[in-house]
């Protein structure tokens, strides 16, 4: 078989082991040059995959597919990837530990790689389960940091229930359908739906999963983790992992278990509403930025989940261009907020909550390309035009409309009306509030990682034609199995 | 040819970015000026080339953009957009030569939110592609939020963000007909368009009549939000009042919602399935707007609220024309839009100067600044009998085409809207006598006479509405002529 | 030989102990080992299926989950121990900082 | 080519005045008050060869149509009926602003006196001259602000500013009905046209209207469950207009406050022009209430009860202005009634009418003028301060004289001796009686004759009470200068001769008026649609008695007058007491004020109504923040859940599966 089309991850894993080696050998000071290589190595992961598109190939004995859809969310992925290195050469800075920052980092990155090319249960989980545990540990890396701690133990313990439910589910499925290949498991999807077991697998994989999409109420670990843990990888677990958990929602519900559409799709018909209108409410007296964040990506988790109950070609497109908008939009938020946290602990080690929104006061003065950049990602977020977050809603809502599913659409609109609110209270505060404190020098890797969101926000927005049909291309895989 | 609409549209865009990036006042309002300008003379060029004899759009653009979903760059103007960018395009400049002396802060912003205005607004008037249209549409929200929330009165951010929230759910109401319409015609044509053309034709080609009905409404929420009409307004006092001088211009240039009225709305109307029910509504809404309004506006304290409600009161006739479905009519209620749009932004540059040199709007606090200011007297003499309707000025002329057309189809209301013409007059004198005549109130201490900036900016509007007044052809006949043929569309279906 | 039902039984009991310890517990170090019995349950009932369904997949997958929950251990005592150092407790009713 | 071809010269001449006053006025000496003179001037020399014209020879109507926008146009139609307003209206409009020059010189804004009133000339003409009702209502709503403008002229009297609003706002009532009258003749033309227009075809214009008075007539509308034709509804609409413009009952009330404004402007505008619109108005439109027998009915009541009703009050005025005011009120009733009798005799009606308009005109402005020049002289109004007048300003009292002889209409019956007003007066009153007789409704001629008493009493009061005995108060004093004496004596000129030499001719003249200018119009023929008949021509003798009633009753009040104010044998005092009802009632002008202004406008309309509106207002204000409140309050709650025990979280994602088992085989089932 070839290995140049598992290039990308050989890539990424190479360079996580030679930034943890090379990291052994350097003093902290000279360790940023760590970050550099990693970003290096993403990037160079990047162009190869992007330079793949379109190639399809089985590989490792069939469980591991190349196809459109793999591809396209490993591209979601590098790039959350790609943020999260160059904004982690300033977070690092100093630190001790910089090489497993960044190895952990790319190791997730792996996991939600091959997540998203996983063609069999098997690798699906283990893979899961890679990025996960990474995760963890980039959570509570702030080892000094209460909050930080907290955060990365209530997203292991939630994380690992969350695992065990799946396993049992995954069982259930193998018990029924006597394999863990997808494409076979969709074949002898008939028997678990005529079993009982079926409802509970369906239910178990979905609260597997939803721990990851964090759709309530499995979501509850989520807030407190994406406040808790460092901004950076806020970044990582909102945009990236959270992408993990729905395509592999995506290859296990809609691929493999079709047969049982009518139950799933309730269930998701259910959590999506929730979803959507807990996070939106909830969000709106938030006073910690980074909460306030981590509830809106609860509402994007519910509307992209509203793919799963349109399930037409057309909305399972906009899902996963949602998917990729969002990855731009909320790591660029949280990594806009991780800059103000670092200016506001420059100014004062010990701040207690550096990402309180008061914080954001006069913004627009102190910090104006922040700002700015924060302002196109919020505005994004709440879809107004021209930007990344509206040509997705766009795509989704109208799909949403299209197979009927009106009454769906109008709540999810409402939503997003309700969302301006908190949006809008962001943007007030950062350029409407006086503050009496004095400009301040803005950390380039931050900036230039703002920058590149930025810029894939309104690039995504403006000229959207090429990342829909992608997304149109990917989607076909799925449908594939219908 | 040149593609003179997308020059409209971006240069003002474009200058508000280089707006944005000045220093000091003086570039920022040059700049400013000079955008403004620019945009006008295009503007008054293509006015020249437009032909008002023909109901299409004209000096169309079309690139397509994002071809599996249909979305196409398509910008044209027709008889219904030319007089409404012309309003912006004319009053602009003037308004930034009425802000020429002011101080406030951060004027490089300010100019470039005036510039984005006048892009986003001219982009509704001339966007052709429902996905287009919708973008301007919300691009006008944005910089008149930073316009309310940082240079606003004293209760900016409550006024700001009700504004935004509560027109941005209209819009998405309307996006949500929208998207009806889009994928009805998708399903019958099997090739999506937003081309807005084309989806109105599509339109009577529905098949279910619930459908019909729901994206009507749907649309029809969206656009009579904007206008507002009662009972939809209760964002409007707050955000005209509340917001600066120039920002409540911008907001009278917000012609979006009539527009949508004529360009979509009645189009569409004779092909619902209950278009009787439909114009009812419309009839309603605006008739009692036109009366609701003109009692708020008399039981107003504040100069500046008085005229925002006002507002509400006179774009009453513009929905009641689009429904009066006569040719006069409907004509009558665009140049209502048009005319309404030249008076009201002189009423609130008045409220705005009289705000400045006494320091308040309260109309029992003025008094006998005629003596003081003379210049301001004429000016807001006149304007204030173009409000209630003066005939020789341009409001009476859309006034009475909307009255007299509707009364053919629709008696009662207009017996209604007649009502409220006493009304009308009652609050103007009222406010006129209160604040401008009488013994001069000392406590205003000394008050000085507008400057010459504002003289000629306000000037130049009042002998536009005077103008007007006495010959509306140069705008009525292509109006008449997209109304005929609306109009004739309603004979077609025997509505 | 004995029946499938017999060994999902036994798994889903020990599936609801650990669940019913995890939601009771209070000492971070029981809710780890309650997780491990979770994910042993599942892990029961892969074998089993596997032998019933004469097919191998199970039993590799089980040890692959072993391994996996052995990583989570580790993971997991090490959250703990940063926390104990921290706080001087593991009993996570303390740990609540970050809430609303 | 024909003098008719300046018609739009007329108005466009003072217009220009305005125009050029108003902005280079201040540098000229006087205000540049030679502007509008000037313009003035030629518009009168035009209107008045227009006149002569018509006289040689009647069928040369001027009538000029040009297209406006839609299917409206604006025109001018110069026909007798129009010529006889534009010569009256240029004229006393020249001589007023002549006199103007002299009054208004210490006044501090002379030019903005001069722009505003070339400007009423302006609108005044362009009313006259129109020759559709929508031109018609624009120049009559300007005409309107004008004297909203000239009545709050001294705008730093708070007083001055109050008429001023109270004026335009009542005349506003009339105008909106007018308003509603014209829409409602627009849209019923749209149907007969159905819709499309041909083109050159102005549907407002007074020939098409008159062409299409039987399709009207055939309209019916269900008001209140009556049965009502539409041109008996359009004509007493526009009735309703005349109503606020002429000061007729009820909508009178603004006429006396507008005396705040300049003497000048009284008499120009609220004596001799502006007010006889109304009366113009109907005239105009005759046709139409010829077609609508219950409207002139209507507006002989209307008319004969104001003449009356104003009259009465006239009599316990002290104000000088205001009794003047009163007496204006009650002539346009007379006005009015004399139209009204079109439903007995037709059009000839029309000149009756106007006939009196015209002498009034000229009788009225004199008065307004002489009372002016007393004002400017001594500086009061009231006429309990004066007396003895007549020895400081001979020139003054002598043409106030013979002005007050034309109101009152001296005159001996059966001869061409007379004043002015005696024979357009007596005209109206004996086609009253004709009125009566035919109709059988006296109440009309009974009040009018009654009224003719009691104008001669206040007048000759007035007379007694200024320029008789000696003076009450020392008031220094002097006659007036040449530039307002001049305009004076030939006022008076006119008032006491031009009826006399005109009444055989002017009738016919204006009467001639339909039936040459409107193709065809038979006013039998509309008569018949408004289903009865005219009374025949000439077979009518009043018996002497009649003839000689008006004459009897105005000696009569003379020599009331004389007995109670010249004499003085009847002291005055036990009548003009606060305890007595009568004379109360009376000068607290029958307490409209209170009803109209305090109690209808204040208390209903404004704390009312726009109150009431406020609430509600405050109501949907309440329900859109109640949405934010809501939710914002949801989201406080809400939050709760997160409570940050790690134990409850796992408990939540345990009861979510759980849950949604259930939940999915509830639905499955339901399904």
């Amino acid at each position: 078989m070839d290995l140049m089309l598992l290039a990308p991850e050989i890539v990424i894993a190479l360079t996580g082991l030679a930034v943890l080696l090379i990291g052994l050998f350097l003093p902290t000071g000279s360790k940023k040059i760590l970050g550099y290589l990693a970003s290096l190595g993403v990037l160079v992961a990047l162009g190869l995959t992007i330079s793949s598109l379109g190639t399809e190939a089985l590989v490792f004995y069939d469980t591991v597919s190349i196809d459109a859809l793999s591809q396209f969310f490993k591209i979601v992925f590098l790039v959350v990837a790609l943020l999260f290195t160059i904004s982690g050469i300033k977070y690092t800075e100093g630190n001790s530990n910089t090489e497993e920052f960044f190895a952990l980092g790319l190791f997730a990155t792996i996991g939600m790689m091959f997540v998203a090319s996983a063609n069999d249960l098997m690798v699906l989980f283990v893979a899961f389960e890679l990025a996960s545990l990474a995760t963890y540990a980039l959570a509570g890396f702030e080892k000094n940091n209460a909050k930080s701690l907290e955060a990365a133990m209530k997203y292991f313990i939630i994380g690992s229930l969350s695992a065990a439910l799946m396993l049992l589910g995954i069982s259930y499925v193998y018990g029924a359908t006597g394999t863990t290949s997808i494409p076979e498991v969709a074949a002898n999807a008939g028997i678990l739906a005529s079993s009982p077991m079926g409802i509970v697998a369906v239910v178990l994989l979905i609260a597997g999963f939803g721990f990851k999409i964090a759709l309530v109420p499995f979501h509850m670990w989520a807030p407190d983790t994406y406040q808790g843990s460092p901004s950076v990888v806020s970044a990582l677990l909102a945009a990236g992992s959270k992408k993990m958990g729905i395509v592999a929602a995506l290859k296990v519900f809609v691929v493999a278990l079709i047969a049982l559409q009518a139950e799933w799709q309730t269930a998701f018909a259910i959590l999506a509403v929730i979803t959507m209108t807990y996070g939106n409410v909830v969000a709106l007296n938030q006073t910690s930025v980074k909460r306030m964040l981590a509830y809106s990506s609860l509402a994007q988790a519910g509307y992209i989940t509203m793919a799963f109950v349109v399930l037409t070609p057309l909305a399972l497109g906009g899902g996963i261009f949602y998917a990729l908008s969002h990855g731009f939009m909320k790591a660029g938020a949280f990594i806009a907020t991780a800059a103000v946290t670092y200016m506001v602990l420059s100014e004062n080690k010990e701040s207690p909550d550096p990402d309180h929104i008061d914080n954001f006061r006069g913004l627009g003065k102190r910090m104006p390309v922040t700002a700015l950049c924060m302002t196109i990602f919020v505005f994004a977020l709440a879809g107004i035009p021209l930007t990344a977050g509206y040509m997705s809603k766009f795509v989704l809502f109208s799909s949403t409309i299209q197979a009927g599913f009106a009454w769906l659409a109008v709540i999810a609109i409402l939503n997003s009306a309700i969302s301006l609110g908190y949006y809008a209270k962001i943007v007030k505060y950062m350029y409407f509030l006086p503050t009496d404190s004095e400009k301040v020098a803005e950390p380039y890797p931050y900036t230039v990682a703002m920058v590149v969101a930025a810029v894939g926000v309104l690039a995504i927005g403006f000229w959207s034609e090429p990342f829909i049909y992608w997304a149109m291309e990917a989607a076909k895989v799925l449908v594939g199995g219908m | 040819m040149m593609p003179i609409l997308s020059m409209i549209v971006l240069i003002p865009l474009i200058f508000a970015a280089l707006a944005l990036l000045t220093k000091t006042k003086e570039q920022a309002r040059a700049i400013a000026l000079a955008g403004t300008v620019i945009v006008l003379l295009l503007t008054v060029y293509m006015y020249f080339n437009f032909d008002s004899t023909i109901a299409d759009n004209q000096f169309k653009e079309l690139v397509p953009w994002v071809e599996s979903l249909g979305i196409n760059y398509h910008l044209g103007v027709d008889g219904i957009s030319m007089p409404l960018i012309l309003l912006n395009a004319i009053v602009l400049p003037l308004l930034v030569l009425f802000t020429w002396n002011d101080d406030r802060k951060s004027p490089n912003k300010f100019y470039a939110f005036i510039l984005a205005t006048e892009g986003a607004v001219i982009g509704v008037f001339t966007a052709l592609d429902f996905f287009l249209f919708y973008i301007f549409w919300e691009l006008t929200l944005i910089p008149l939020f930073f316009m309310v929330s940082i240079w606003g009165g004293p209760n900016k951010h409550k006024a700001a963000i009700k504004f935004f929230i509560y027109t941005h759910v209209a819009s998405l109401v309307m996006l949500l007909g929208i998207f009806g319409l889009y994928f009805a015609a998708w399903d019958m044509t099997g090739t999506p368009t937003l081309d807005i053309p084309t989806l109105i034709a599509q339109f009577q080609f529905i098949e279910s009549g619930i459908a019909k009905d729901m994206i009507f409404l749907a649309l029809l929420f969206g656009f009579i939000v904007k206008i507002p009409s009662f009972p939809f307004h209760s964002w409007l006092p707050d955000a005209y009042t509340e917001a600066p001088t120039a920002g409540s211009v911008l907001f009278v240039m917000l012609k979006i919602g009539g527009y949508g009225l004529f360009k979509i709305m009645l189009p569409m109307l004779p092909f619902t399935a209950s278009p009787n029910l439909m114009i009812t509504i419309m009839a309603s809404l605006g008739s009692v707007s036109i009366l609701y309004g003109a009692f708020l506006a008399l039981s107003q304290k504040d100069l500046k609220r008085m005229v925002a409600y006002s507002s509400v009161s006179h774009m009453g006739y513009v929905t009641l024309g689009a429904a009066g479905l006569v040719s006069l009519s409907v004509s009558g209620a665009m140049f209502q839009q048009f005319s309404h749009g030249l008076i009201m932004s002189i009423m609130f540059m008045s409220c705005g100067i009289i705000k400045n040199v006494t320091g308040t709007r309260i109309i029992n606090d003025l008094g006998g600044l005629a003596q003081k200011m003379p210049k301001l007297a004429v000016i807001m003499v006149l304007t204030f009998m173009a409000s209630l309707g003066l005939p020789g000025l341009s409001g009476f002329i859309a006034e009475v085409s909307v009255l007299a057309g509707s009364f053919v189809n629709l008696p009662s209301y207009v017996m209604i809207a007649l009502v409220a013409i006493v009304i009308t007059a009652a609050y103007h004198l009222w406010a006129l006598q209160r604040a401008m005549f009488g013994v001069y109130n000392e406590k205003l201490g000394t008050v000085t006479d507008i400057n010459t900036y504002q003289t000629l900016s306000m000037g130049v509007i009042a002998i536009l509405i005077l103008y007007f007044g006495l010959n509306p052809s140069p705008v009525l006949e292509m109006m008449l002529t997209n109304s005929e043929q609306i109009v004739s569309l309603m004979a077609v279906m025997g509505v | 030989m004995i029946p499938i039902a017999f060994y999902l039984a036994l798994a889903a009991i020990l599936f609801s102990i650990g669940l019913y310890g995890l939601m009771t517990q209070r000492s971070g170090i029981r809710i780890l080992m309650c997780v491990e019995l979770m994910l042993n349950a599942a892990n029961l009932n892969l074998v089993a299926f596997s032998s019933y369904n004469h097919d191998l997949t199970g039993q590799v997958f089980a040890l692959f989950s072993i391994a996996l929950a052995a990583c989570e251990a580790a993971i997991g005592f090490a959250i703990l121990m940063a926390l104990y150092r921290m706080k001087d407790t593991i009993s996570l009713d303390h740990i609540n900082v970050l809430r609303w | 080519m024909a003098v008719g071809d300046f018609a739009f010269l007329i108005p466009v001449l003072p217009a220009l005045a305005f125009v050029l006053t108003f902005f280079l006025g201040k540098k000229l000496p006087s205000g540049g008050a030679i502007i509008p003179i000037v313009a003035i001037a030629t518009s009168f020399v035009i209107s008045l060869l227009i006149t002569l014209n018509l006289l040689a020879n009647p069928e040369e109507v001027v009538s000029q149509s040009y297209s406006w926008f839609a299917m409206l146009n604006i025109g001018i139609l110069v026909d007798p009926l129009a010529a006889v307003m534009l010569t009256m209206v240029t004229l006393v409009s020249l001589l007023i602003h002549i006199y103007s020059v002299g009054y208004m010189s210490h006044d501090k804004a002379p030019s903005r006196y001069f722009a505003e009133t070339a400007l009423f000339t302006a609108s005044m003409l362009g009313l006259v001259l129109s020759d559709n009702i929508l031109q018609l209502f624009i120049c009559w709503e300007l005409v309107g602000v004008c004297s909203y403008l000239l009545i709050g002229f001294w705008f730093e009297k708070p007083s001055a500013a109050t008429a001023a609003k109270k004026a335009f706002l009542t005349t506003r009532v009339g105008d909106v009905m007018f308003l509603a009258g014209i829409i409602i003749l627009f849209s019923d033309l749209f149907k007969i046209f159905n819709g499309t227009i041909p083109d050159g075809v102005y549907i407002l214009r007074f020939d098409e209207i008159f062409a299409h008075i039987p399709d009207i007539a055939a309209m019916n509308a269900n008001i209140f469950g009556m049965e009502v034709s539409h041109i008996t509804l359009i004509t007493l609409l526009f009735f309703g207009g005349a109503v606020g413009k002429s000061g007729q009952f009820p909508l009178h009330v603004w006429l006396p406050d507008a005396m705040e404004g300049p003497t000048t402007v009284s008499a120009l505008i609220h004596a001799a022009t502006m007010v006889t619109a109304g009366v113009y108005l109907v005239a105009r439109t005759f046709p139409m209430f010829i077609a609508a027998p219950d409207s002139l009915m209507v507006v002989a009541y209307v008319g004969a009860f104001t003449a009356i009703f104003a009259a009465t009050m006239g009599i316990v005025m002290n104000d000088l202005k205001r009794v003047l005011a009163y007496s204006t009120i009650s002539q346009l009733g007379y006005m009015m009634l004399g139209l009204g009798v079109g439903a007995a005799i037709g059009a000839e009606a029309v000149g009756i009418s106007l006939f009196h308009l015209i002498n009034h005109a000229f009788f009225k402005a004199l008065l307004f003028l002489c009372a002016g020049s007393v004002i400017h002289a001594v500086g009061t109004h009231d006429m309990r301060q004066l007396g003895g007048v007549a020895k400081v300003m001979p020139i003054t009292a002598a043409t106030m004289v013979a002005a007050s002889l034309a109101l009152a209409g001296i005159g001996i019956p059966g001869t061409s001796i007379g004043t002015s007003g005696f024979f357009s007066k007596d005209a109206i009153i004996e086609n009253a009686y004709l009125f009566g007789d035919t109709t059988g409704a006296w109440i009309p001629y009974a009040l009018s004759i009654v009224a003719a008493l009691l104008t001669s009493l206040y007048i000759f009061r007035l007379l007694f009470m200024t320029f008789y005995g000696k003076p009450r108060t020392d008031y220094g004093g002097h006659e007036s200068p040449g530039s307002m004496t001049v305009p004076l004596s030939i006022l008076a000129v006119f008032a006491l001769f031009f009826g006399g030499l005109t009444s055989k001719t002017f009738n016919t003249f204006v009467s001639e008026t339909f039936v040459n200018n409107f193709v065809n119009m038979d006013i039998h023929e509309l008569a018949s649609i408004g289903g009865y008949h005219l009374a025949s021509h000439g077979g009518h003798h009043e018996p002497l008695i009649i003839l000689w009633m008006p004459l009897i009753v105005a000696l009569a009040g003379f020599v009331i007058a004389f007995l109670i104010y010249g004499l003085k044998i009847v002291n005055m005092d036990s009548l003009v007491s606060r305890n007595n009802p009568i004379y109360k009632l009376l000068y607290n002008r029958y307490y409209q004020n209170a009803i109209f202004t305090d109690f209808f406008s204040v208390k209903v309309i404004y704390e009312g109504f726009a109150f009431a509106g406020r609430a509600i207002d405050r109501g949907f204000d309440w329900t859109v923040n109640w949405f934010s409140d809501l939710t914002l309050e949801a989201g406080e709650s809400l939050r709760q859940f997160q409570t940050g025990a790690v134990q409850n979280y796992a408990t939540a994602v345990i009861t979510g599966v759980s849950l949604l088992v259930i939940l999915i085989k509830v639905v499955m089932e339901v399904i």
